[in-house]
C-alpha cells in the first residue's frame, strides 16, 4: 500500500543530516545556516504532509512500517511505523519546527547573558548560530523517531539521546541561570530514563522467559509484545508487571511532567530561549505523554488499570496546582511554564481515564497544546525581547503601543484557557467528558481548572497589556513581518482545529479504539441511553438525517 | 612433595610483592614488587598448566611476560620523566591528583 | 401537592409540543446560518482588516448587523407561513467532534423560542449599532468596537440557535469573551480592565456549571443534543435531573448575573454605554433565561431544581431592587434594575410551564425598555461630559427633549404603568407567582409585588434626579479638578436619538401586542408548553395590587426626590442605604470568602513549590553534593593508599569467594 | 645449575599422573623456595634499591628453575633471558640514572599505612593459602610420552596433544602460539611497538630554546667578559694530566677552573699541590747525587751563569728549608683540599 519507500527513516534522517550540514557550514555564514535549517524543516514538513496524505485511517494499525535487524544478539530492530496517534504528533513536530526556526531567527546571533547576569558584550561565537540550529534539527530528528519507533529499545535510545542536544540548547542559549536549568533538566530526565532502562531490561527478560523472540530470545517489538499481552501468551507476574509499569511511568511522568515531578520545567522554560522552551513543552514533553499511551497502556494494561486512579489523582492535583501557581507567578515565562504543567495534567488525566473520549481528547490535546503554547510562548518571547525583562510588573499598557502583538497574545491566551471555538477547547472538553464518565470526582475537580485558567490568563493579560502605558513600554514596536509569519499560521491552526478537528480525529480515533481494546476497557454506558439499541449507527448519522 | 606447594609458594610471593607495593616509597622498588607479583602469578600459571597437562597456562605466562616487558619499559620511562622534573622517585611525592 | 398537579397539567398539555420534532431546514430556512454568519464575517473583516477598514468599519459593522436582522425577519415571515411542527427547523452544518459516543455537530435549531431571541438580538442589536455610530464617533478604536459588537451578536445568536448544549456552550463562552472585550474596551483605564476580567471569571464559574451539566447529560443519556436530552429527560432519575438542573442554574446565574454570581454586573458599567445596553437588553444577561426556558423539560422533571430557581430569582429580584434604590451612578442604578428584572424572569422560569412564556415575554419587553433606558442614559452622559453621578444632573428635560421623552416612556414601561409593555409582562409574572399555589406561591407573589414597588421607587428616583429638579450640574463639584468646566447639555445626534425613538415605540406597544389574543404565549407554547395556573383569587385583584404597589413606590420617590431638594453630595444615609450603596457588601463577601483565601493559598503554594517540592529536589542534590565533597577526601593523592584499598578489596573478594565455597 | 638440570630431566620424565613429585624435585623445591622467599623479602625490606634489584633477580632465577622443573623449559629460558637478563638490567640502569647511592628511608609517612598493609597482606596471604589448601586440585596430569591424554586435550589441537605427549615443550608452545594464540601474539607485537614508542616519547626531552651556535657562544663569552681566554687545562707541571687533578696557580694553590664542574660537585678533585714541591726537591737531590757521581764540576756552570750560586744556594738550602717549606705548603694545600673536599676522595 505504501510501497517500500522507507518514509519514516527518511523523515528521521533528513533533519539529522540537515543538522550535520548546518553544523558543518563555514563559520560566519549565519544567514546561510538559518536558511538551510529553515529549508530542512520545510522539507520535513512536506514529507510529513505526504505521509499524512498517504496514511489511510481505515487501514492497518501501523503503517509505513519498516524493520531492519540491528542488534541481533538481543533482538533489537530498527522498526518504525506510525498509527494515527504517532502520525499526528509527527505532523505537529514537522509543522512547528519551521515556525520555531523562524521565531528563533536572531536568538543565537547575539552573545548570551553571562552567569552573573551582566549584559552581554562583544560578539557571539562565530558558530553559535550554526550550533543552535543544528541542535534544533537533531532534536527534531530524535522526536520523530520517538514518535515512530515500534521497537522499545529504539524508542528508549532516542528518548534518552534527546537529552543531549536539549542540554546544549538550554545550557548554551538563554537567560543568566541557563546552565543551572540545563543541569537540572538533564539530571531529572536522566534519572527517569535510567529507571526506565531497568524496566526495559526487565521487560526483555520477561519476554525472553516467554520465548517471544523465538529460540529462547526476548524481543523489543512493541507489536509482538502487545499481541502477546492481548492473547494471554505473555502473562506477566502481577508484581513484576506493576514494577515495570512504574519504571516506564516514572520516566514518562518526569518527561511529561506529572506533579510532583514538575519542578524542572519552570526553570527550563524560564531560562531557555522561547524557541527552545517551545521545543521542550510542545514536542519533547509530548514524547512522555505519547509514550504513556503507547507503551504503558499497551504493554501493561493490567497495571495501568491498577494505577489509573492514583495517576488520575496526581494529574488532577497537577491541574489545580499548576493553575494556582501560574496565578502566583511574577515572571511571564514561568507563568506559562506552570500553565503547561496544568495542561499536562489534563493530558495525563485523559490518558488514564481510559475512555475513548479521554484518549482521543488527550491526543488532540497534545496537538493543540503544542500550538497554543507555541503561540503564547513565542509572542511572549517577542514581547520580552523588546522590553528586555520578563517580569510581569515591568509591563503595562502594551495594547496601546503594540495592538497586533497584544491581540495575538490575547488569542493565544484565550486558546490557553480553552475558549470554545479555539482548538484546545475541543480537546479539553473531550478529556473532561471522558474523565467524568469514569471518575466523576476527578472530572469535577479538573473542571475547576477552567476557572483558574481564565484567572491566570486574564491576570497576565491585564497586567501586561492593559492599563496606562508603563515607562519602558512605550518604545515597544509592534510585530514585524517575520514575527507575523510566525504567528499567523499558529492562529490559523488554532481557529481551524477549533471548529473542524475532524481531520485529526478521523486519524486518531481508530488508533484509540485499538488502545482501548488493548486495555480491555469500554466506555461507561450512559445510564439512560437515548439511542435505542436498534439504531447503533444513529450517532453517526443523526447529524445528516435532519 | 605435593606439586601444590608451588601454588603455596606462588601465593606467598604474591603477598610479599603486594606488601612491598604498599610499604615502599621508592617508585623503582614498588615497580620491582609489582614484577614480583607478576612472577608469582606466572609460577601459578605454569603449575596449573602442569596440573592440566597442557600448555595453555604456559602460553598465558608467556604473554604475561611480554606484557610485563612492555609495562616495565613504559613504567620506567614514566619514573624517569617524573624524576627528571621533580628530582624524586618517591611515589608519595606525586600526590597532586587528589580531591 | 399543588406542584405535582401543576406538572401533571404540564405533561398533559405539552404532549407533542416540547418534544422538538423538527424538520430539516429548506427554502428560506436554509439561510438560517447567515444570521450568525453575517455578524461573524463582520467581526472577522473588521479585526483582520486592521487600519484599512477604519474609515468605513462602523458602517460595515452596522450593515452586517442589519443584514442579520433582515435575514431574521425573513425567517420570521417564513415561519409565520408554517404551522405546528414545521416551525421547528434544524439545520445541520457539519460534524464537529465525533469520538465514540461523543457526537457533536455544528447544527442550528430554529424554533419559536429561538426566533423570538433572534429577532430581539438582531433588532435591538442593530439599533445599538446605529446608536454607537454616533456615540463612539470620537473614539480612535471605533472600528474595533464595532468588530466586538458584531462578535457579540454572533456569539449570542449562536447561543440561541445551537441545536445542542455543546454548541450552546460555544456561544455561551463567546458571549463571555465579547463582553470581556467590550467591558474592557477602554483598556487604558485599570478599572475597566479589572471589571472585564471580573466579568469573565465570574462567568467562567457559571460556565463550569454548564460544562458539568453537559458531562451529566453525557453520562446519563450519552448525548447532549436538545431533542434527545429533552426528549429523554422524563426517563432519567430525579437525582440526575436535579443535578443537571442545578448545574444549568449555576450557568444561568453566571451569565444572567443572578445571586450569588451577580457581582460582575455593576462593574461591567465600565464599558461604553452601548455595551451596557447590549449586555442588558439584547444579549448576555438574557442567556440564562434562555437556557432555563430551553431546558424546560429538565426543570419540569425536577421540582427541587425549580424551587431553587425560583428562590434564586426571588433573592435577586429583591437584591437588585434594593441596590438600585441607593445607587447615584445612573448606569449602576440601571444595572441593578436589570439584575432585578432578570430576577423576575428567572423566577418566572422557575415556576415551570406557568411562567416560561411570561419570562420570555418580560424578557422581550425588558429588552425594549431597558435598551431604551440605557441608550437614554448614554445620551445624557454624552451631553454631560460623561458625568454619571445623578446628583450632578437635574432639570435636563429642557435640554434634551427627545432623550427625556424616550427615557420617560421607558421609565413608564419598566415600572409597569398600565397598558405599557412592562405592565403586561410583569403583571403576568406576578400572577404566575401567585398561581404557583401554596405557601410558595404566596411568598413568591409577595416578593414580586414588593419588588414592583421598589422598581417604581428607584426608577422614579432616577427619572426625578436626572430630568427634574434643580440644575445641579451648574455648580462645581466638591474637590473638582482645576480644569473643571460647566457642561453644556445638548441633545444627541440623530444616529443616537433614532434608535431611542424606535425602542420607545417598542416599550410602549410591545406588551399590548403580545397579550392581544395571547399571541405571544400561543407562539411559544409548542416549545415551552403552557399551563394556566390556578390563581387563589381573581386576576383583577393581582392587577390591582400590583398597580397599587407601583403607585406607592412612585409616591414615596416623589416625596423624597421631587418635594425635597436633592443634595449634590450623597448624604450619610441609613445603615441599609450604605449597605445598598456597597451592593450589599457583595464584593467584600467575595473578597473575604474567595479572593483572599485564594491569594493566600496561591502564595502558600508558590512558597511550597519552591521550598517544598523543588526544595526536596534541591536538597537531595545538595545532600549528594555535600556527601561527595566529604567522601572525596578519601582521594588523598597517595597512590599507596589507593593500592591499599584495592588490595583490601581483593582480600574481601577472596574471603567472599571462600565463604561462598565453604557454605 | 646441576640441580636445575636434574629437576628438568625429572620433570620431563614425569609421565604418569602424580600427586607427589620425585624426591629430587622436592629437595630442589625446598632449597630454591627458601631462596626465592628470602629474595622476595629482601626486595621488600632492603634499604638500597640496588640490593632489592639483586635479590629480586635471585628470586627470578629460582623461579626460572621452577619453570623448567615443571616442564616449561621454554618459559624458564625466557624468564632468565628476558626477565633476569633484560628487565632487571633495565631496572639497574634506571637506578643508576636516578642515583645508586640514595638509600630509602624506611620510615613510614602515611599514618596507619604500614599496619594496614601488614594486616591486609597477612589476611590476604592466609586467605589465599587457605583457599589453595581447600581447593580440590586433583591429580596433576603432567607432560611427556606415554600416551596419557592430557585432561585439556579436548581444547587442544591434536597436533599439540601429540607434541605434549612427546614432551616437546618448545615445539608445543610454538604450535599453540602460531595457531590458537596467533591473534593474541600479533597483538603483543603491536603492544611492544607501542610501548617502545611510548618510552621514547616519555623519555624524550623537548628543547625549549634553540640551540646556540658557536658564534653566539663566543659572542656571549666576550660579552660576559668572564674567562675570556680558554679555561686552564688540568694537570701539574706536565706530570699529571688526569682530569681530576687541578692545575696549580703560581702561588701553589689549585685552580678550580681547571677541573670539570661535575667532579668538583662530587668532591672528586685530587689535590696534588703538595706533591710537585716535594718531588722537585727529590729531583734536585737526586740530580746532585747524580752529578756528584759524574764528577762534573757544577761550578763551571756556576761560573758561566750568574744564576749558578743562586741555584746552589737553593739547592743547598733546600734541604734545610724543605721541612718548613713543605709544612707551609701542606697547610696551604690542606686548606684548599678541605675546601674542595679532596681529602675525602683521597682517603
Amino acid at each position: 500500500m505504501n510501497g517500500d519507500f522507507p518514509w519514516l527513516t527518511v523523515m528521521a534522517a533528513l533533519p539529522f543530516v540537515g543538522g550535520l550540514v548546518v553544523a558543518a557550514l563555514p563559520a560566519g555564514k549565519r544567514v546561510l545556516a538559518k536558511n538551510t535549517a529553515l529549508a530542512v524543516t520545510l522539507a520535513e514538513l512536506v514529507l510529513a504532509i505526504i505521509v499524512t496524505v498517504k496514511f489511510s485511517p481505515d487501514g492497518d494499525r501501523f503503517q509505513f512500517t519498516e524493520s531492519y535487524a540491528w542488534i541481533k544478539s538481543f533482538g533489537v530492530h530498527w522498526s518504525l511505523g506510525v498509527d494515527g496517534i504517532g502520525l499526528v504528533l509527527i505532523l505537529l513536530t514537522a509543522a512547528l519546527m519551521p515556525i520555531l526556526v523562524l521565531a528563533s531567527w536572531h536568538d543565537a546571533d547575539t552573545p548570551q547573558v553571562s552567569a552573573s547576569g551582566e549584559a552581554p558584550s562583544g560578539k557571539a561565537a562565530p558558530r553559535s548560530t550554526h550550533a543552535f540550529f543544528a541542535l534544533m534539527l537533531m532534536v527534531e530528528a530524535m522526536v520523530v523517531v520517538s514518535f515512530a519507533a515500534t521497537d522499545i529499545f529504539v524508542f528508549y535510545i532516542f528518548f534518552e539521546a534527546m537529552l543531549i542536544p536539549m542540554y546544549f540548547l538550554i545550557g548554551g542559549f538563554g537567560g543568566a541561570q541557563r546552565s543551572y536549568a540545563a543541569v537540572k533538566f538533564l539530571l531529572y530526565n536522566l534519572l527517569g530514563g535510567l529507571v526506565m532502562l531497568a524496566a526495559v531490561v526487565a521487560l526483555y527478560v520477561v519476554t525472553a522467559n516467554h520465548d517471544l523472540g523465538g529460540t529462547g530470545q526476548g524481543t523489543f517489538d512493541l507489536v509482538r509484545i502487545s499481541q502477546a499481552v492481548a492473547t494471554g501468551e505473555l502473562d506477566m507476574n502481577p508484581t513484576a508487571e506493576k514494577a515495570m509499569f512504574l519504571g516506564f511511568m516514572f520516566a514518562f511522568a518526569i518527561k511529561a511532567p506529572l506533579w510532583p515531578f514538575h519542578t524542572w520545567l519552570p526553570d527550563t522554560m524560564t531560562e531557555a530561549t522561547p524557541g527552545v522552551a517551545v521545543l521542550v513543552t510542545a514536542m519533547v514533553d509530548k514524547v512522555g505523554t505519547f509514550a504513556m499511551l503507547r507503551f504503558c497502556l499497551e504493554i501493561f494494561p493490567d497495571a495501568s488499570k491498577t494505577f489509573a486512579p492514583v495517576i488520575v489523582t496526581l494529574a488532577v492535583i497537577g491541574i489545580i496546582y499548576g493553575a494556582l501557581l501560574a496565578v502566583g507567578q511574577t515572571d511571564i515565562k514561568r507563568l506559562i511554564a506552570y500553565t503547561s504543567i496544568s495542561h499536562f495534567g489534563f493530558i495525563i488525566m485523559g490518558i488514564f481515564a481510559m475512555t475513548t473520549q479521554g484518549h482521543s481528547g488527550a491526543t488532540l490535546y497534545m496537538i493543540n497544546h503544542g500550538f497554543s503554547t507555541a503561540a503564547l510562548l513565542l509572542i511572549a518571547g517577542f514581547l520580552i525581547s523588546r522590553r528586555g525583562s520578563k517580569t510581569i510588573a515591568d509591563f503595562g499598557g502594551v495594547q496601546k503601543v503594540a495592538p497586533v502583538l497584544a491581540g495575538t497574545f490575547l488569542v493565544a491566551g484565550l486558546a490557553t484557557l480553552s475558549l470554545p471555538g479555539l482548538a484546545p477547547f475541543v480537546s479539553e472538553f473531550l478529556v473532561l467528558v471522558g474523565t467524568y464518565s469514569r471518575y466523576e470526582a476527578a472530572g469535577l475537580f479538573a473542571t475547576v481548572g477552567i476557572i483558574l485558567a481564565a484567572l491566570y490568563v486574564l491576570v497576565l493579560y491585564q497586567r501586561t497589556m492593559t492599563g496606562p502605558v508603563k515607562a519602558g513600554v512605550e518604545k515597544i514596536r509592534d510585530l514585524n513581518v517575520r514575527e507575523l509569519v510566525v504567528v499567523a499560521p499558529l492562529m490559523a491552526v488554532l481557529l481551524v482545529l477549533g471548529v473542524y478537528p475532524k481531520p485529526i480525529l478521523d486519524v486518531v480515533n481508530p488508533a484509540v479504539e485499538e488502545t482501548m481494546s488493548q486495555v480491555e476497557r469500554t466506555d461507561p454506558k450512559p445510564s439512560n441511553p437515548i439511542v435505542p439499541a436498534a439504531q447503533p449507527l444513529a450517532a453517526e448519522t443523526h447529524g445528516g438525517s435532519k | 612433595m605435593n606439586p601444590a606447594n608451588y601454588l603455596f609458594l606462588s601465593a606467598l610471593l604474591f603477598t610479599i610483592g603486594a606488601a612491598g607495593v604498599l610499604l615502599r616509597r621508592n617508585a623503582i622498588v614498588v615497580f620491582m614488587c609489582v614484577e614480583l607479583m607478576l612472577n608469582a602469578t606466572n609460577l601459578a600459571f605454569v603449575t596449573f598448566a602442569r596440573m592440566h597437562g597442557n600448555y595453555d597456562g604456559q602460553i598465558i605466562a608467556f604473554f604475561t611476560m611480554v606484557v610485563a616487558a612492555a609495562e616495565v619499559v613504559v613504567g620506567l620511562s614514566i619514573i624517569i620523566a617524573i624524576f627528571r622534573s621533580r628530582r624524586t622517585a618517591s611515589v608519595d611525592d606525586a600526590n597532586l591528583m587528589k580531591w | 401537592m399543588t406542584q405535582t398537579s401543576v406538572s401533571s397539567v404540564y405533561l398533559a398539555s405539552t404532549e407533542g409540543g416540547a418534544g422538538m420534532h423538527s424538520v430539516a431546514a429548506s427554502g428560506v430556512f436554509s439561510a438560517t446560518w447567515l444570521v450568525i454568519g453575517l455578524p461573524l464575517l463582520g467581526a472577522a473583516v473588521l479585526l483582520l482588516g486592521g487600519r484599512r477598514t477604519n474609515r468605513f468599519g462602523h458602517w460595515l459593522g452596522t450593515l452586517f448587523a442589519l443584514g442579520s436582522f433582515a435575514v431574521a425577519a425573513a425567517l420570521f415571515a417564513a415561519m409565520l407561513g408554517e404551522s405546528g411542527a414545521d416551525r421547528s427547523i434544524d439545520q445541520h452544518l457539519w460534524n464537529w467532534v465525533a469520538v465514540g459516543d461523543f457526537q457533536a455537530e455544528i447544527g442550528l435549531h430554529l424554533d419559536q423560542l429561538s426566533m423570538v431571541f433572534v429577532l430581539l438580538i438582531t433588532g435591538v442589536g442593530s439599533l445599538i449599532h446605529i446608536y454607537s455610530i454616533g456615540y463612539m464617533e470620537h473614539d480612535e478604536n471605533r472600528r474595533r468596537f464595532f468588530a466586538y459588537l458584531n462578535l457579540f451578536l454572533a456569539s449570542m445568536l449562536l447561543l440561541v440557535l445551537a441545536n445542542n448544549y455543546l454548541l450552546l456552550y460555544v456561544g455561551w463562552e463567546g458571549v463571555g469573551l465579547a463582553s470581556y472585550l467590550l467591558i474592557g474596551f477602554w483598556q487604558h483605564k485599570p478599572s475597566a480592565a479589572t471589571a472585564a476580567k471580573k466579568a469573565f471569571i465570574m462567568n467562567r464559574v457559571g460556565d463550569f456549571g454548564l460544562a458539568v451539566a453537559i458531562f451529566l447529560m453525557f453520562t446519563a443519556f450519552g448525548t447532549f443534543s436538545f431533542d434527545e436530552v429533552l426528549g429523554g429527560s422524563a426517563a432519567a432519575s430525579d437525582g440526575t435531573m436535579t443535578a443537571i438542573g442545578l448545574m444549568l442554574l449555576l450557568a444561568a446565574c453566571g451569565k444572567s448575573a443572578q445571586f450569588p454570581l451577580q457581582a460582575w454586573l455593576g462593574d461591567a458599567m465600565e464599558g461604553p454605554t452601548p455595551v451596557s445596553a447590549l449586555i442588558h437588553a439584547a444579549t448576555m444577561v438574557t442567556a440564562g433565561v434562555y437556557l432555563i426556558t430551553r431546558s424546560a423539560e429538565i426543570f419540569n422533571a425536577s421540582p427541587d431544581a425549580q424551587l431553587v430557581v425560583t428562590i434564586v430569582g426571588a433573592i435577586t429580584v429583591l437584591f437588585g431592587a434594593i441596590v438600585g434604590c441607593a445607587k447615584d451612578d445612573i448606569k449602576k442604578a440601571l444595572a441593578a434594575s436589570t439584575m432585578s428584572q432578570i430576577g423576575y424572569m428567572i423566577l418566572a422560569a422557575g415556576l415551570g410551564p406557568i411562567g416560561y412564556a411570561f419570562a420570555i415575554m418580560h424578557l422581550v419587553t425588558h429588552g425594549f425598555f431597558k435598551a431604551g433606558l440605557f441608550l437614554g442614559a448614554g445620551s445624557v452622559m454624552h451631553g454631560m461630559n460623561d458625568e454619571v453621578d445623578m446628583r450632578r444632573y437635574g432639570g435636563l428635560r429642557k435640554y434634551m427633549p427627545v432623550t427625556f421623552v424616550t427615557f420617560g416612556l421607558g421609565y413608564l414601561a419598566i415600572i409597569g404603568f398600565p397598558l405599557l409593555s412592562g405592565f403586561f409582562s410583569k403583571d403576568k409574572i406576578i400572577e404566575a407567582a401567585f398561581a404557583k399555589g401554596g405557601t410558595t406561591g404566596y411568598v413568591l407573589g409577595s416578593v414580586t409585588l414588593v419588588a414592583a414597588a421598589l422598581t417604581a421607587y428607584y426608577m422614579t428616583r432616577v427619572m426625578l434626579m436626572t430630568f427634574f429638579g434643580r440644575e445641579r450640574w451648574k455648580e462645581a463639584p466638591v474637590g473638582a479638578p482645576a480644569d473643571w468646566h460647566e457642561p453644556h447639555p445638548h441633545e444627541s445626534p440623530v444616529s443616537m436619538t433614532l434608535p431611542m425613538i424606535v425602542l420607545a415605540f417598542g416599550s410602549v406597544f410591545a406588551g399590548g401586542l403580545f397579550v392581544l389574543n395571547d399571541a405571544f404565549v400561543n407562539w411559544l407554547t409548542p416549545v415551552t408548553g403552557f399551563s394556566h395556573g390556578e390563581l387563589p383569587f381573581s386576576v383583577w385583584v393581582v392587577t390591582g395590587m400590583a398597580t397599587a404597589m407601583v403607585a406607592l413606590g412612585v409616591a414615596v420617590a416623589y416625596v423624597q426626590y421631587a418635594r425635597r431638594e436633592v443634595p449634590a453630595v450623597a448624604p450619610q444615609g441609613s445603615l441599609v442605604t450604605v449597605a445598598a450603596r456597597k451592593d450589599l457588601y457583595q464584593d467584600s463577601i467575595n473578597e473575604g470568602l474567595v479572593m483572599r483565601p485564594g491569594q493566600y493559598l496561591t502564595r502558600l503554594l508558590v512558597w511550597l513549590d519552591g521550598r517544598g517540592i523543588d526544595g526536596f529536589v534541591g536538597g537531595l542534590a545538595a545532600f549528594i553534593g555535600g556527601t561527595s565533597s566529604r567522601v572525596r577526601k578519601v582521594q588523598t593523592g597517595f597512590v599507596r593508599s589507593y593500592a591499599l584499598s584495592m588490595f583490601g578489596g581483593t582480600a574481601v573478594v577472596v574471603a567472599a569467594t571462600l565463604m561462598a565455597r565453604m557454605a | 645449575m646441576s640441580m636445575a638440570s636434574g629437576g628438568l630431566s625429572e620433570g620431563v620424565v614425569l609421565a604418569e599422573q602424580v600427586t607427589r613429585t620425585s624426591t629430587g624435585e622436592a629437595v630442589q623445591f625446598w632449597v630454591l623456595a627458601t631462596i626465592a622467599v628470602l629474595g622476595a623479602l629482601g626486595t621488600v625490606f632492603l634499604k638500597k634499591a640496588v640490593h632489592s634489584a639483586l635479590t629480586l633477580a635471585a628470586t627470578m632465577v629460582c623461579l626460572a628453575i621452577f619453570y623448567m622443573a615443571q616442564g616449561a623449559v621454554f618459559l624458564g629460558i625466557v624468564q632468565i633471558v628476558v626477565y633476569t637478563g633484560a628487565i632487571m638490567m633495565l631496572f639497574l640502569f634506571v637506578l643508576m640514572l636516578v642515583g645508586v647511592s640514595s638509600a630509602d628511608s624506611l620510615k613510614e609517612t602515611l599514618r596507619g599505612q604500614r599496619v594496614a598493609a601488614v594486616l591486609c597482606g597477612l589476611g590476604f596471604g592466609i586467605l589465599l593459602i587457605a583457599g589453595i589448601a581447600n581447593a580440590s586440585l586433583g591429580d596433576f596430569a603432567g607432560y611427556g610420552a606415554g600416551g596419557v591424554s592430557p585432561s585439556g586435550a579436548v581444547e587442544t589441537d591434536q597436533e599439540a596433544v601429540a607434541l605434549i605427549n612427546q614432551g616437546e615443550n618448545v615445539k608445543g608452545i610454538a604450535h599453540l602460539i602460531f595457531t590458537r594464540y596467533l591473534w593474541a601474539f600479533e597483538i603483543t607485537s603491536a603492544l611492544l611497538i607501542t610501548a617502545a614508542l611510548g618510552a621514547m616519547v616519555l623519555a624524550h626531552r623537548e628543547r625549549l630554546t634553540p640551540r646556540k651556535t658557536q658564534r653566539e657562544l663566543s659572542e656571549e663569552r666576550v660579552r660576559d667578559n668572564v674567562n675570556l681566554a680558554p679555561l686552564p687545562a688540568p694537570g701539574v707541571y706536565a706530570r699529571h694530566n688526569a682530569v681530576d687533578i687541578p692545575a696549580l696557580l703560581p702561588d701553589g694553590s689549585i685552580s678550580e677552573l681547571s677541573v670539570n664542574a661535575t667532579l668538583r660537585a662530587r668532591g672528586q678533585v685530587r689535590d696534588v699541590s703538595r706533591e710537585p714541591v716535594h718531588q722537585v726537591a727529590e729531583l734536585e737531590e737526586s740530580a746532585e747525587v747524580w752529578m756528584e757521581q759524574r764528577g762534573d764540576v757544577p761550578t763551571a756552570r756556576h761560573e758561566g751563569e750568574e744564576a749558578g750560586p743562586e741555584a746552589d744556594g737553593t739547592g743547598e738550602g733546600a734541604a734545610d728549608v724543605d721541612p718548613d717549606e713543605a709544612g707551609a705548603e701542606r697547610t696551604d694545600g690542606d686548606s684548599v683540599a678541605a675546601g674542595a673536599g679532596s681529602k675525602e676522595s683521597r682517603s
